[in-house]
């Protein structure tokens, strides 16, 4: 078992020809995943490592019924992208595109709740079941299937984190990024309540970051799960009113202090760590 | 990295006009003699108002009023050139002076939860929102595939009590402020205070946010930054910097680890200097010239924290060279680098006599380290 | 039993205080119609023969929980009038306006779909179940409740229609007004389907016009019911290329021809009738 | 009455060229002398088209080709004034000659049946679409809501059969027509050829319809009516009505009753004259203008024919007094009265002297024996 993707996901990557479509694939390739197609406008008849190219996601899907897609186009281009990706069925899209227009993201998100898709993004590192499947950026590596967990808005602290569980023998069963944009598919409490219900799934790491509520929200929802949640959360010496980096860290209106968000999960019974290869023995604590 | 573009006041106000929003009669002013020429042309009581992107500039002193052109220009000859609120007054917005019978708030923004359009709306306003109780404030969503119609302003009307004149206004203005809000690709617009005089319903103060990630679809629109000249110039890279007021320069890929550097090196008794996030997937060039911009700043440390991903070791290994050949590199310098291509990043700086980490914590400890020792220097 | 309305149906007026709103909202309760409440912006405190008037309809539908609403309302602000109504959730919707933009249409059965809604119209009279329910524009005294369902796109020929069937002791279950618009909510199938499955219409008579080819897929729809069909038409002696008053009421591109949608129809086992008042004695035959 | 705005050709164009879609260079011309500046200003072969709102004016020898100014004024001479498939020809559109490689259709309208509008396209352009066999004929329905994608019009060239600069062409104008369509409440928008000339796509000829309800969100729109001036004149009072080639006149209430009063009259062996329906609920005043309308068309006979819903059988009594006092009405008239308030006009007529039928069986068969009696006179 694992979450949103398993060894039977058939995945399409969009943008495939390009420099980043073509590196990723080889990388999801050689982890194992299964590419059955690309999709790149133009350029239907080509193929990359050995996979097919379609002009069109729809002729691509008809060929090879892929269920989830990677997008990598650029962030105008994205909307019309995951559009496609939708409309033709496609279950999961994930879209690692960073500055994708607000108002597209808006769309993308309404247009996923209309067909009962799962957008994962945009500005993410995408998702992984080590060992079974990935769709992402993130280096192959650092993972190994385990009991544990990770929800995370950041790709390369969550590296951190995972490489961290990693070489103290604490593989994962999915680890999900939700992205760091402001307007996202997934929410903390969206990925908690899988996790929860997966039955390999024995404890949750979650990596937050200063800005927004969705932690304090996260938290009311953690008072109600039977599994060991632990976090790590950035930003803590950040200034107030600057935006660090992702469109949602940001301390403003007296709201997203990591105060606030240790606080609340304290309140949740969540050991938050003071630094990120403390978690390691957190999960060992929880998992007693 | 995600920035969002304030418009001024007299900005917003043209797009409100522009959509048919009334507001009040007057225009911007980028000197003495204009104001007087702004307030002669409205031949009665006006307001001269400091054009800065902050809120509670009244409280401040940034808005006069005065009579007459004359005593319009003495008001705009004493603002211009002085700080306000961080920023220095070089334009005012020179309006009839409103009668005001009554302020309310209308704003929109993104419920980020939601995923929708947020509209905000309140019989109290004139001051910040967030400081009118929430028993008195309105709150709708939007649908964003179908957008607002006349029926949800009759309902919001309704929710504030409004009739006749003031709820016809209202809902009309709440209508236009959405299809600019969406037009725009507005992350904010604001109306605060929406002010009844007479018989008219006016914007007698706005704001507008603009996402920076759909300002292509903008040209018109005015590049306002509020960052820093160093700032602008590697955000300009496509990187996210932001200015901190420690002593230990940071790079590192990704916000979240950026963040957590930042933190990390705070645990071990140190300050970061800068956020930088060179992750994303830049190329050498860019990265380096970043790097070159940190050494500029003549930090007491350089902390380089790298876990490849989609950003590539070897990539800042030779990006780190580039700097050092091109204009040295005087202060001391931490890299941490693991990840993608790490065996090559690492062979290249060890080939240049610099030994790369493959611990954060070491790296860290290293960076504040070496810091302190400067501090003594 | 009926279909769509019946006695237990909680009618909404939208736009009760305008003449039309309050011309109709007397001859529906005159004929026993459960008017419940009525909308009419800046119009809430006032009352309608005695029907409460409110603001808005989501607080009409609150305090008194209507399932139907027929909307007087011009043209223009049809639509918002159709989606505040539904937004509500309002199940039914009766637009009596004609000259509804067509676009406007578009999108009122797109919202409509989304919300699971029925619209009848725009441009209809509305629909009644005699006896238990009228929503609509139709005179009061010419139904009669009985065996006979009604589907026209026309309002006055089917009270010529109506009216034959009662004066021939042929009483209605119910008559639906689909629209002379172009684009309207309820198809001859649609209201085949309801009907074929009311268990108290016996028979169907089906009032098309020229026009489209809407009378032609209703007739191999038909040829699947088990309950009998007989249909008048009008404009046979309608000029080719002439739009004859409805929108979709024009024969061109060789399509929508009387003898096309005829020899459809009797293909279908379904008599036509050449005079209005011969419908009553081809039900007579069809039921015997 | 739903009536269907057609706009010229030129006019067509030029929306085209305001949403970018290409068009040949030209312009507009009034007489030979405009012909013979805007030939000039192309300075090249040119094609004068006669603007008529009818297809296959080709074939009828409305479009011609000159190679200069002077030719093409002569060709306008020619054609200015002359009666092309019903309509005198006022203007011509005057465009460059296109080399043309290669004719495509590209059309949108609305499906009824499906309540969304339909691209359709095809290769085989230049004909009538409705000539071209189905299986040459792309068709993509659009959700009304979310519009047209360009992952749509990938679609759409994979389905044609398109690549390259060709494709790109035609997925961009697709784009833009759909705009168009959307923005301009049509009926239909068409460009028919879109021709291939060297590396350009351009709309080489396009019928733009609007729908005339929407029409007041259009005002800078031309109100083209094809109708004649009675038509206009009736419809004008905001009733349907249509001249039809028979001896009585017919008016009754909803466009289902109207038609079916004809087909009766016809089954009688009567003739029709008109269609009018004064349904929907008319007042008093339009009803008798429209009356007076028919009276002065002299027909054999007027078969008022009302069941009354909406329509009130004493308006319409009162109208039928209004005619007969004010402007007298000398032809036999027969009226069938009954439903809404039927009493009070049965007797408004019987005070005057007009027996009111109540069966539309035997009015109509009155009308027809009427009709035959005023034939033989």
């Amino acid at each position: 078992m694992a979450v949103i993707i398993d060894e039977k996901t058939k995945v399409l990557v969009q943008g495939m020809t390009g420099n980043q479509g073509q590196f990723h694939t080889r990388q999801m390739l050689d982890y194992g995943s299964r590419i059955v197609a690309g999709a790149s406008p133009g350029r239907g008849g080509q193929t990359v490592h050995g996979v097919p190219v379609y002009d069109t996601v729809q002729e691509a899907k008809e060929k090879h019924g892929a269920n989830a897609s990677i997008l990598f186009v650029p962030a105008p281009f994205a909307k019309d992208a995951a559009f496609e990706a939708m409309d033709a069925g496609i279950q999961t899209v994930v879209v690692i595109a960073e500055h994708v227009p607000l108002h597209d993201a808006l769309d993308i998100q309404a247009f996923a709740k209309e067909r009962g898709a799962t957008v994962v993004g945009p500005n993410t590192f995408g998702l992984i079941s080590p060992g079974k499947c990935k769709i992402g950026i993130m280096p192959n590596q650092i993972y190994k299937p385990g009991p544990i967990g990770i929800v995370a808005r950041s790709g390369t602290l969550s590296y951190q984190i995972a490489d961290n569980l990693s070489q103290n023998g604490l593989g994962q069963t999915t680890v999900v990024g939700m992205g760091g944009d402001r307007v996202v598919g997934l929410s903390f409490i969206d990925v908690l309540q899988m996790m929860e219900q997966d039955e390999e799934t024995e404890a949750v790491v979650l990596v937050g970051e200063i800005g927004g509520t969705a932690e304090e929200e996260a938290a009311e929802y953690i008072k109600g799960m039977t599994k060991p949640v632990v976090a790590y959360l950035a930003g803590r010496h950040a200034p107030k009113g600057k935006r660090m980096g992702h469109a949602g860290a940001i301390i403003e209106r007296g709201r997203g202090s990591y105060e606030s968000k240790v606080k609340a999960l304290n309140a949740a019974n969540v050991a938050v760590a003071e630094l990120p290869w403390e978690i390691a023995d957190l999960v060992k604590n929880v998992m007693k | 990295m995600k920035i969002s573009v304030k418009l001024y006041e007299h900005m917003a106000k043209e797009l409100f006009a522009k959509y048919g929003i009334p507001i009040p009669k007057g225009n911007v002013a980028m000197n003495a003699d204009e104001v007087y020429k702004v307030a002669a042309e409205i031949g009665a009581p006006v307001a001269v108002k400091s054009q800065v992107l902050m809120g509670g500039r009244g409280k401040a002193g940034g808005i006069k009023f005065a009579d007459d052109a004359e005593g319009a220009k003495k008001e705009a000859e004493a603002l211009f050139g002085t700080e306000l609120l961080g920023y220095t007054i070089d334009r005012l917005l020179v309006e009839e002076k409103l009668n005001i019978e009554k302020e309310f708030y209308l704003g929109i923004t993104v419920d980020n939860q939601a995923k929708k359009p947020l509209l905000i709306a309140s019989t109290e306003g004139g001051v910040n929102i967030e400081e009118v109780p929430e028993k008195h404030i309105v709150k709708m969503h939007i649908d964003p595939v179908w957008g607002l119609y006349p029926y949800h302003t009759r309902q919001l009307i309704a929710r504030l009590g409004l009739s006749g004149a003031e709820a016809k206004g209202v809902a009309d203005i709440a209508l236009k402020l959405y299809k600019l809000f969406k037009d725009y690709d507005s992350e904010l617009m604001e109306i605060n205070p929406l002010v009844i005089s007479g018989d008219r319903v006016i914007a007698a103060d706005g704001r507008a946010t603009i996402d920076d990630d759909a300002m292509y679809r903008h040209a018109e629109l005015p590049k306002i930054s509020e960052s820093t000249e160093l700032e602008q110039r590697i955000q300009a890279l496509g990187l996210a910097y932001v200015e901190l007021d420690g002593d230990i320069a940071v790079m590192a890929n990704g916000a979240g680890i950026t963040m957590a550097t930042i933190d990390v090196l705070a645990q071990y008794g140190g300050k970061a200097m800068n956020f930088l996030d060179a992750g994303g997937g830049a190329s050498v060039e860019p990265m380096a010239q970043a790097i070159g911009a940190l050494v500029s700043t003549n930090p007491k440390a350089i902390l380089v924290n790298i876990f490849g991903g989609i950003t590539r070791c070897d990539d800042v290994a030779n990006a780190i060279m580039t700097v050092k050949n091109q204009q040295g590199i005087p202060v001391p310098l931490v890299v941490r680098l693991v990840g993608t291509n790490e065996a090559e990043g690492v062979e290249i700086l060890k080939q240049n006599g610099i030994d790369a980490f493959s611990s954060m914590e070491e790296a860290a400890k290293k960076a504040v380290e070496l810091a302190s020792a400067g501090e003594g220097q």
